[in-house]
């Protein structure tokens, strides 16, 4: 077991997964010799040479396409797309490419590729910097999305991901890329992706969340507390497939629903979630399913970003407003 | 021959075998075998008739859409006569005489047009990818097999494919650009059929050829008579060997003429003119070939005559099969969709299997 | 009044308000001297000269990039994308210039931008040729997304979408095409964006839909007509912004809810009405909200495509078992 | 001088001032008068102040991250000193010393990076487009900018810029293609400062110089000395004569670098060597242009030493006033998602206002 920031942890990933596949490569705009601005990947390349690990143009159509080619022969490219707001240009490729291929060409050409891409606000950044677009993916079939929210999960999940044999989004929430640091065990283990997790166990609201959000949504859970009521909170970790199965499991015990997510509302996962529960839970609901998200709005620069965040104070009060409604 | 020595600005083009059937470059005639030079040829005219055919059942409402290879057979022959087994063709969606060349069974490619994705299942040993509709992305992917190829240590190069309105394409410049930054084994050959649909070349760029957008990727350009196959296989192979040798991609333009329409949909008469059309006519890859064997005394007319009746008899026989093929099943269209079914896609599927049930479907 | 298809009544549209307004431009790959492959642009490169209607290199990044300079520069840009499923290489533009260039710009620099683009399934076409993506547009804020049903509609709403100064995705239902007429009128008119259509008035479920598949509803309500039921049917004819409002007081009388869409299932408009309809109607509730979509699969070639594809019958079953739920 | 006479692909640069502020190239030296040159060498100076001071500010805490400017003044003003009142600027977002020669407050500009929208809300008669972040695609815009302008028979040009990393994008290629198809008045300015954060320009392309990849285009391509103002100056005002003239797009290679760090979260030591970076700063544009003044007896120390105090004091005033700007209200951050306010995203704001009015918030 060693401390791990989650940031450290997809390194230390990558790493092991290099080590243990030489079919594994990584590459992307400065992933290389710098490591990524992140510095996700730092190491890699002294490691593994500039072969399996490099720089390349600034291109992501190229980044994605190119993936998408040496999957089909025979490689299982983790590309890293620099940030979030940057996949567009490389969206032909994943959306029409990496999540078809495999049926376009029955079965002939699986796409065992991982893309990754650091998401989401709350960092102080430029313009294309905070976003949050799980749902431009996840409304994507052949794709499957991850998103971690703690360094054990993160390595477990990229594990999964670079084994697994279908195209993964693996979106990497850098808010809390360093924010805080989880003891995770050194050797290789795996998580299944599309099961999530039940992060506190409760009974008489269910909150849905992922990613960065996840720990306001504890610390709100934390605040609610002395309450006279208790919350389930699930960490979705995949957000496709869903874990429709532990949501509508939750749901119908607690017969509340609350889904929180930084991306914006109109179409964000909630959307989907809350359908998913009137498809299966409807007559379990005792109060009406509530979305708290980000307003329909682009993500504003820094100085006017609070007005599109999602605070604790405000998961706690809608919490508290659905578990106490009657 | 050396592709570095020929400059794509000076407006030359490489040509070996005129239209007449004679040829013009003595010293660059490949020495090809007699079995190579037949293959050329029946495969060229296998896709002239499987293509010739298509149009009739098509027009009979019996076959899709398709997009047809009528004229640009020589274009792409030359380059497959050129590869070697382990090397990738990487298509467009009008290279059906590439890949038949490449032994991609015509009952495949005919299942494909015909609507069924079971078309696309080739062989995996013949190392020729789907169908690519999205212009200009294939160069992507062939990118990404050449980078892999030489990671891999092999010397397998990756041939693309791309049209004149493809290389207007944002992915055409990524493609080629990346291949070229790590020297990869790519060859793309642009088959500049001289329009996009209704849009002539003239409105897809301002540069006097394709060819010299080489130069902006620092790799060597050459345009080519593309209804030449004995020049297309000599700048393919030289192309190759390149590649091979680790000094990275080569642009390949090869001029060329659409005889037939874009697609089935497609009405030519709207954009060009009947003389443009015969002039091209005049210049049939496969016209030129037939006097080129027979020059050399391999071919001849009731060798023709033989080959042709049989050829359009095992396409009208190949036809049927496709015809009498069943259609996907609703195991097939769900699938593929990921590597091991999703639970919601298994759901999905079930629901749908009940209403047919109900319903009396399937 | 003229009887018009759906596809004439864009193309007198197109012609009327370029000549209303020479700041209207239409392009296109294909658009210009041919008039586009399914002729929907015919004639007007004739009328108003290759200076205003013209012919793209294949570059999608640059047919909507230069509609926001176009924009900038004070002209109105009506672009057309040649099949939905080929916007993504322009996708990239869409929704980091054109849908947010005016906030960008704090103002300075509206987009009046209509890109149209041919969608939908039903017509034996070609891979990429059938997708049905309003969910990639109606998820960005800032732009407005625009799928008509009806020749009346088309020519009323693209007038509209012209003369708004937001951008437009103007999604053209192809299946319907040409596939009948109606008496409209020649003159201009317009059809305020952001409200949908009640097409039957009706008191026991309310079936919200929109563009080719309307028409299918249509069908199934008639062959419902002699059911002890009514339902009403609504034609958004506007996704985004949704005519909540409309949706909202039907379900309220209704009690019932059915949408149903051609697009897939997961994230699909479907999702985002349930859940407007939860938020604001949720006691109102008698049955649970039901989608009918497409499943969760890439649209398969043409001899695959019925699995796909949402049928008349299946419709009427599943809007009868809502209506009759108890 | 005629741009169509220079091959970029014959490896010369051009240059008239060089980094010892001597002519070197006495028949292309632009006749400029006085005002025009100080207005150049002044803005430079502000430039490098305004960096440099947000650079500490930054290092304080009371800065956001940016992208300096700092080595790339010359090839900046070179070109807007080029520019008529009419013409665009299309930047992407390293272009401080540009944007303030056109016009734009400094603390507009502030603003903006201290991550204010209102920062942008330039004034319209400038035309000059908001920063722009998203590589390569504003050279589209300013592509439909300079089809508009063409097609409104106005005279005005569309001036981009772009980095050497840029032009491996897709929407570069597109974009340059799109202009040259059209002959729209264009001017598009490679900034090669050698990275693109970490990434070197040998990286980022096998040609071997940026300005060839005009080739692909047909449109003329120029390698110039980006340190050199003037030759900037020239180079520009070229391209700004046949945009005028209807000859279309041109594209200008200035060489240059980055001084400074690629944005303030960037650590440039990781990848660049101190050598190199001295190097460079012996070829400073602001260094070699106070030569060339103070050669020309229009600027001295003195003068200098007066204009440095004073524009030091005006930065810091500028930056008091925008450290006291008021951030965006709530009204500020949804109003102009759309020109008229939808339903849904009123009542989404009421909602919010509801909530920062209980929570006694705003
Ligand atoms: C990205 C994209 N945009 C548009 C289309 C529609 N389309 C299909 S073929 C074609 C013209 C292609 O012209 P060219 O590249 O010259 O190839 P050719 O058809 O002549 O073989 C277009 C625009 C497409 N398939 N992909
Ligand atoms: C499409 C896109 N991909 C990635 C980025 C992230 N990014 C910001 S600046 C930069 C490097 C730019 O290099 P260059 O074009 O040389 O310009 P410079 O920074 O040197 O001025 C990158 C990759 C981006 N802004 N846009
Ligand atoms: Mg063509
Ligand atoms: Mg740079």
């Amino acid at each position: 077991m060693a401390e791990k920031t989650l940031l450290q942890a997809i390194n230390d990933t990558l790493a092991q997964q290099m080590r243990k596949d030489e079919r594994v490569v990584v590459y992307g705009e400065d992933a290389g010799y710098e490591g990524g601005v992140f510095r996700v990947t730092a190491g890699l390349q002294k490691e593994f040479g500039a072969g399996r690990v490099f720089d390349t143009p600034i291109a992501e159509a190229a980044i994605v396409g190119s993936a998408v080619g040496m999957a089909a022969a025979g490689l299982r490219p983790v590309p890293e797309i620099q940030f979030s707001g940057f996949m567009f240009p490389g969206y032909n490729q994943v959306a029409v490419h990496m999540a078809r291929m495999h049926n376009r060409s029955r079965g002939n050409y699986p796409q065992p590729i991982v893309l990754r891409m650091p998401y989401g606000g709350g960092v102080k950044a430029l313009e294309h910097h905070s976003e949050s677009l799980e749902t431009l993916f996840a409304h994507i079939p052949g794709l499957k999305v991850v998103i971690p929210s703690t360094p054990y999960d993160a390595k477990g999940l990229l594990a999964s991901a670079i084994q697994d044999d279908d195209p993964t989004i693996y979106m990497e929430p850098k808010r809390i890329y360093r924010a805080f640091k989880q003891d995770i065990p050194e050797e290789e283990y795996t998580i299944p992706l599309g099961k999530a997790k039940i992060r506190r166990k409760g009974k008489d609201v269910t909150v849905v969340s992922y990613g960065a959000m996840m720990h306001d949504v504890l610390k709100a859970v934390d605040e609610l507390k002395d309450e006279h009521f208790s919350v389930e909170v699930i960490d979705l970790r995949t957000v496709s497939p869903i874990d429709t199965e532990t949501v509508i499991e939750s749901v119908k015990k607690t017969g509340r629903f609350v889904v929180v997510h930084e991306a914006v509302k109109t179409l964000g996962l909630g959307s989907e979630l809350i359908s998913r529960v009137n498809e299966e839970a409807f007559f379990h609901l005792e109060a009406q399913p509530t979305r708290i998200t980000a307003p329909d709005i682009t993500v504003p620069l820094p100085r006017g970003e609070r007005h599109h965040t999602v605070d604790v104070s405000r998961i706690a009060r809608e919490i508290k407003r659905v578990a106490t409604f009657e | 021959m050396k592709l570095e020595n020929y400059d794509p600005l000076a407006g030359k083009q490489l040509q070996i075998l005129d239209a007449e059937g004679k040829i013009t470059n003595k010293s660059l005639e490949p020495d090809l075998d007699s079995e190579t030079l037949l293959r050329m040829y029946k495969t060229m005219m296998l896709a002239r008739i499987a293509d010739t055919k298509a149009l009739q059942y098509q027009r009979q409402g019996r076959m899709l859409t398709f997009a047809p290879v009528k004229g640009q057979e020589g274009a792409q022959v030359g380059p497959m006569a050129a590869a070697q087994e382990g090397d990738w063709l990487v298509p467009a969606f009008r290279e059906m005489a590439a890949m038949l060349y490449k032994g991609i069974p015509l009952k495949q490619l005919y299942l494909y047009w015909y609507g069924n994705e079971i078309g696309s299942q080739f062989d995996k040993s013949l190392r020729v990818l789907p169908v690519n509709v999205p212009i200009g992305s294939q160069i992507n992917h062939a990118a990404g097999i050449a980078y892999a190829s030489k990671l891999q240590g092999k010397r397998d190069a990756a041939i693309t494919f791309i049209g004149d309105g493809g290389t207007s394409h944002g992915e055409f410049h990524e493609g080629l650009n990346f291949a070229a930054v790590y020297d990869s084994p790519m060859v793309a050959i642009i088959q500049n059929n001289q329009y996009a649909i209704s849009t002539p070349r003239s409105l897809q760029s301002k540069a006097g050829t394709l060819a010299q957008k080489a130069v902006g990727y620092g790799i060597p350009g050459i345009q080519v008579d593309g209804n030449d196959p004995l020049a297309m296989y000599v700048a393919t192979k030289a192309a190759l060997d390149r590649a091979r040798a680790g000094e990275g991609p080569t642009l390949i333009e090869a001029m060329t003429y659409r005889l037939g329409p874009h697609t089935t949909s497609d009405d030519p008469t709207l954009y060009r003119s009947e003389e443009e059309v015969k002039a091209w006519q005049a210049k049939d890859p496969i016209l030129r070939f037939r006097k080129y064997l027979s020059n050399k005394k391999i071919w001849n007319k009731d060798k023709d005559k033989e080959f042709d009746d049989e050829t359009k008899r095992y396409v009208k026989d190949i036809f049927k099969e496709v015809e009498n093929y069943p259609h996907p099943t609703l195991d097939e269209v769900y699938d593929y969709t990921y590597a091991v079914p999703t639970r919601e896609l298994k759901r999905q599927k079930a629901a749908q299997q009940q209403r047919y049930e109900e319903e009396g479907d399937q």
